[in-house]
């Protein structure tokens, strides 16, 4: 995302880091987080609010 | 005795097909599969060519039986079990369904639906010969615990009867492939398993609130997939809370399996075998045990194989209990060193 | 000079990946991948986080660039060669579509549907540098050989080309899971696969005509599954004909490789390493070479890693040859011992 | 019946041990060891631990027994033979000691010393049941065959007794760890051995002449090291000189085995599990056998557990016999799965 | 510049000389070994096969070089420390003679001879980049850290700098073979090895006084052998005595590895790859930290090389820094996946 | 080796390269064969004759 283009920061859920996107980003879109590289979903827009994104279920073990 | 398997085309469900055919007393005659109905049980367990003609049968077609052991996932086997109480005189669920009493646990980790499972859970005994030995005896109904879990409260519980553990418990596990059944899906992949040590389960596993019911001890664990196909190991951290010393210890231990047919203690301070590890337990239905300490903490370690004392060897051990026969029946196999 | 991968989150297409990441002169521009669209390049290929801000691009989105290496599964580069055409000056394709020459071969392995294909392979260059080195520098499409095949190429060529194969030659070849690709399923579910020793191809293996489109010979394969994720080993039996010593077999492999930056000649007599095997080749791009031999048989060994020497590592060799670029460049990696 | 065992300590002593504690006739009454002397079992077979108080004896201090395995580094029992047969009525000795007939193939591949012993080999009938039978039941003295060359011996017999065997055959054989014992050295070193495809054998194994004496038929072997503990795979290259169909190949093999407790044949066409493989063999008696075909060649592929078939299994089996007992006694351990 | 290896056969220095070969600057000029004197470097070390024509020196025939490493069992470096430190400029000691400073810590693990070693300790800079940067710009000798003890202490530091250790810490390490070198014996037996949870160091392990000297918190150790050959994974449990959030302990990590080239912070609530392990990191010089936390309880996990970040890697890393070359010179390799 | 050393050549009895020894080498001295990395010994002088060095026997498997 280059500099000089209208951004908007909002806090990754996980780690605190300031994630910026662009002012004009939309529900359900995914942006990774720059601090913790977490996959982040846009639930709202004013404020930008960012939740982890769901993941299909897998039984990751056990 | 005639027995059956529901799920019989699983991983727990193959190891009990395996004991069953070589039990003296109880006969396999049926196991359920509904991708191999109608062909051969070497289909799924090429370990079991040559041991008779019984082919899978639709879990539908189940006839009545003796005692009826049930390996589904979870949920499936307290939807059917009006059902299934007609087929059996013993019902053995080795699913996570009737494990738990707490319904705030039950919920935490098996969802909503588990809340009436807990309220049903009582009526079954927990498959656990070396700490429910007498209601076992008389049990129409019988929920064996988890593997971890019964790896851990085996190592927990003789330290907690004896006053030796003041506060938390931090326990380590670490699991082969197996315990995850027998579907394919990313995280069992060979090129992404074979050399994990994968730490899936750092905090809040559901096999803490069995351990809390049955050793009394508030467990924390840490679950790591190892590179192993079947076995489970717990490293238990515990503070006693006071001096005790080595034969402190050994007299807990002692006292708590002494004449128990499956758990063997493992403390040695030579050679090569020192504590317990689950490679010369795959295929046996012991538990091993041993401890080692230092001034204020005690290292409590035990293994097992989990498709069989962890699961299918304490259901028979369970069943012998129930109907009444030698406890060890169909369980003598030692193990396989090396390995 | 700028690259891209079709294909980027497979396994060959993050070896593709690790090594234009290291690369001098060719910069990754691109990676594609329909699965991870957008996400980092370490969410399918963990070895690489902090090597840079890539994410995956959607297959629809290849910009231009100067070399494209395709990794796809078998007929979807043919499928689109026409567009990928305008997409790089260089396409290096991994998949099989554009290596076999006979149409009935390729019928015969990869159906109906790659007889075409067949006819549009001459004008593939082989990307095989120890054979067709000069076509490559001038080549402006390459079609890397398979795994195994380059394996069983490297050690028969040269036996051939000096006139010591008399007849079929027995080609018994081992290899990983990773071979099989990323997608999970019953052959690579961890707890089948983990100790197997699978001889899943006793007869008639598909890599059997490429052999003999290069090294001239008959090879008849069986090939097993062995214990590992990465790794290829090539044992070949080969009647010589007439009598053979030692010094004549070293020579011809000499004649063969001498100055070949990626071909090690290993036939010792003494020490634990006497012939070639995989472990100590993970991740470098070398294919060693060995035999041994008796009154009337040659037994030639040859090892490599699948994703590198047989897929990845071959590919970049190639491409570094066509792109005028040291042959070494990117591939320097040496391996590891103890591994 | 009293039975011990000489070389207690070692790999196939331990094994003998397992299976000697779990047999319902056969009484373990010693096992020797220089090393443990005066310890239990246990300290050197940790699976076998709870199963008795058994401590090693040192050899020097063999009782007289109905049965007195041997288990001991070639050369040894030779040595001691004429002490030894004052000890039991039935020897069973599981070393090369006394297997090959040609003294020839004995010196070349066990020196200068093995000559005699090839003269006295006729005296020993030989431990593979599914040929000798009819010798075996009244046997006094019994050599049982490598673990490999029965693999292969019973894979190639009944080919070659169905003339489907035209000149030499080239045998593929792969081999876990524990086939070299317990004395650590450089070759079994973890870091060198856990993921080695080690050619150890390319030419001249000295299991070929004990093939060609069983099975009649001229075996040229390569043997690898394989990333395993236990059980040996054998893929053999067979040229029938003929057409031959599968049916006339399965009929070959039924024949020859029909009725067989030990042999399983596995052809499959669908499914996993076509082929033999050793790892749901382990701890179990079985020899797995199977092949495939195509027009000119057939590959036979055989399996089992070299500690087991490939020799306590094999000895026992054969002492059952000899002992007029039921054939499977303490034999009936089916394997697992997964494993 | 020149360097050179002393105890070049070993796995330390196999890898010492695998990263000085691949290094743009320093020159590695001498490799010693008592046992292949004279013998080309590729006859311990495999994988060096064709990177030069270095044979293995006498080690009383070491040159003058600017670098000199030592990768000697402990005791030996500093038998020699007078001489040795006329042949280089600097001194970089992987062996455990110069880590402690505490007498009463040094003697407990290694003897009374190591108390005159820990009084000389302070001239040694550690070789932990993170924590000893600027140190190490000016060192003229350096001693590099335990593998076990590298990995917990960079996973607790920076906690214990956020004010976020309350009491002990415990630490659970996971280690692979090679961490015990290339001399066989019956610990290392691949039969006894390779599917072992070998808990050998349930308590008092002896990289616990260097994490307390580092880290400034008291580890408490258990450490398991694991079935691996390369690899070390440390899973510290932390209390951390107040409430903290992910947040927090993200910001402690972040502040304290910014701009490292070889910590990456690996703690992903998604996918595959949530927490460090090795298997992704062999070859590499990167050390992994992660972690997860609930209400009271923090889980660190870190996972490295041991023969890499864990001795050589690092020796390498510190060694550019006082040789004012970049910091990754020699360093680059990713790792590989799938491994 | 420098090239201006007097050497005299003798074949490696495995591969068959030559193999370039200083004139004054004795017996029982160790090479090793650049063609195919064999250590040999020199087993006898006038003219130079080298054989496989002798090697510790271990078992190498099985
Ligand atoms: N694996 C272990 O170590 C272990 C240890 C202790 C307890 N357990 C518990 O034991 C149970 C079985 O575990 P597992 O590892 O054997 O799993 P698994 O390998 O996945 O086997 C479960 C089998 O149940 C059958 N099945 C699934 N859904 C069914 C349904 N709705 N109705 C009828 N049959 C159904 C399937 O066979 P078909 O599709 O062919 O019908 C499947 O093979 C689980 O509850 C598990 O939590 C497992
Ligand atoms: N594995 C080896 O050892 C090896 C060696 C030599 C040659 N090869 C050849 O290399 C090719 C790739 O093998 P692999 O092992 O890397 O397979 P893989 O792991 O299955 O990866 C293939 C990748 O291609 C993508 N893909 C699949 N279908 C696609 C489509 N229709 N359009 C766009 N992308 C598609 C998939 O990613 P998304 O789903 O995320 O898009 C997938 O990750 C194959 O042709 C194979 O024969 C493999
Ligand atoms: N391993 C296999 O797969 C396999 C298969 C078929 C046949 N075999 C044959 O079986 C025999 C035993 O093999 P193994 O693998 O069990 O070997 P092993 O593990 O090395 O055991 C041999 C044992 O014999 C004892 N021993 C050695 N020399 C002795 C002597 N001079 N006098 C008395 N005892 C002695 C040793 O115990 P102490 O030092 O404690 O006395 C040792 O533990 C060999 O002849 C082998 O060829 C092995
Ligand atoms: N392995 C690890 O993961 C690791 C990690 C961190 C630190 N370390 C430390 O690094 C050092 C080396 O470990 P390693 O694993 O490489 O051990 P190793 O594989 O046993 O190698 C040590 C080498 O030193 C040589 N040597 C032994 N004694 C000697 C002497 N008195 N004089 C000269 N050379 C001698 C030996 O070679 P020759 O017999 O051929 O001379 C041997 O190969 C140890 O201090 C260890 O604590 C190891
Ligand atoms: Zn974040
Ligand atoms: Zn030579």
């Amino acid at each position: 995302m280059s500099l000089d283009t209208l951004t908007e920061r909002a806090a990754c859920p996980d780690c605190g880091a300031g994630v910026d996107l662009a002012a004009d980003t939309g529900v359900t879109e995914i942006v990774v987080c720059p601090g913790c590289t977490a996959e982040l979903e846009v639930v709202a827009v004013g404020p930008l609010t960012l939740a982890l994104a769901p993941e299909i279920e897998e039984d990751w073990g056990e | 005795m005639r027995a059956s398997i529901l799920g019989g085309a699983g991983y727990v469900g193959g190891e009990l097909a395996r004991l069953l055919l070589g039990h003296p007393v109880l006969d396999l005659v049926q196991a359920t599969s509904r991708r191999h109905t109608g062909k051969p049980l070497h289909t799924a367990h090429p370990n079991l060519r040559g041991t008779g003609d019984l082919a899978f049968t639709d879990p539908a077609r189940l006839e009545r039986v003796d005692v009826l052991f049930s390996a589904l996932p979870h949920g499936e086997f307290a939807a059917r079990l009006g059902e299934l109480s007609e087929r059996a005189a013993l019902l053995v669920d080795l699913s996570p369904d009737f494990r738990l009493h707490d319904p705030a646990a039950a919920r935490r980790h098996y969802g909503p639906g588990a809340v009436d499972r807990a309220a049903g859970a009582p009526a079954f005994v927990p498959g656990l010969p070396e700490l429910y030995r007498d209601r076992l005896r008389t049990a129409d109904r019988i929920a064996v615990p988890g593997c971890m879990a019964t790896a851990a409260i085996l190592a927990l519980r003789p330290l907690a009867d004896a006053g030796l553990v003041d506060g938390d418990v931090l326990v380590d596990a670490r699991t082969g492939s197996s315990g995850s059944g027998n579907t394919p899906g990313p995280a069992g992949h060979h090129p992404e398993r074979a050399s994990t040590l994968r730490v899936y389960g750092p905090v809040g596993h559901r096999h803490e609130p069995e351990i809390a019911q049955h050793a009394g001890v508030r467990a924390r664990m840490t679950v790591t997939a190892v590179p192993a196909v079947r076995g489970v190991q717990v490293v238990a951290q515990v503070r006693p809370g006071r001096a005790a010393g080595r034969a402190e210890v050994w007299d807990a231990y002692r006292k708590a399996y002494a004449g128990e047919p499956f758990v063997r203690l493992v403390a040695q301070r030579q050679g090569l075998h020192r504590l317990p590890e689950p490679r010369m337990l795959l295929g046996s239905n012991h538990c091993d045990i041993g401890f080692d300490l230092d001034e204020d903490r005690i290292v409590a370690v035990s293994a097992l194989d989990n498709l069989v004392k962890g699961a299918a060897g304490g259901a028979v051990q369970s069943a012998n209990l129930a109907a009444g026969l030698p406890e060890r029946s169909g369980l003598t196999f030692p193990g396989l060193h090396p390995m």
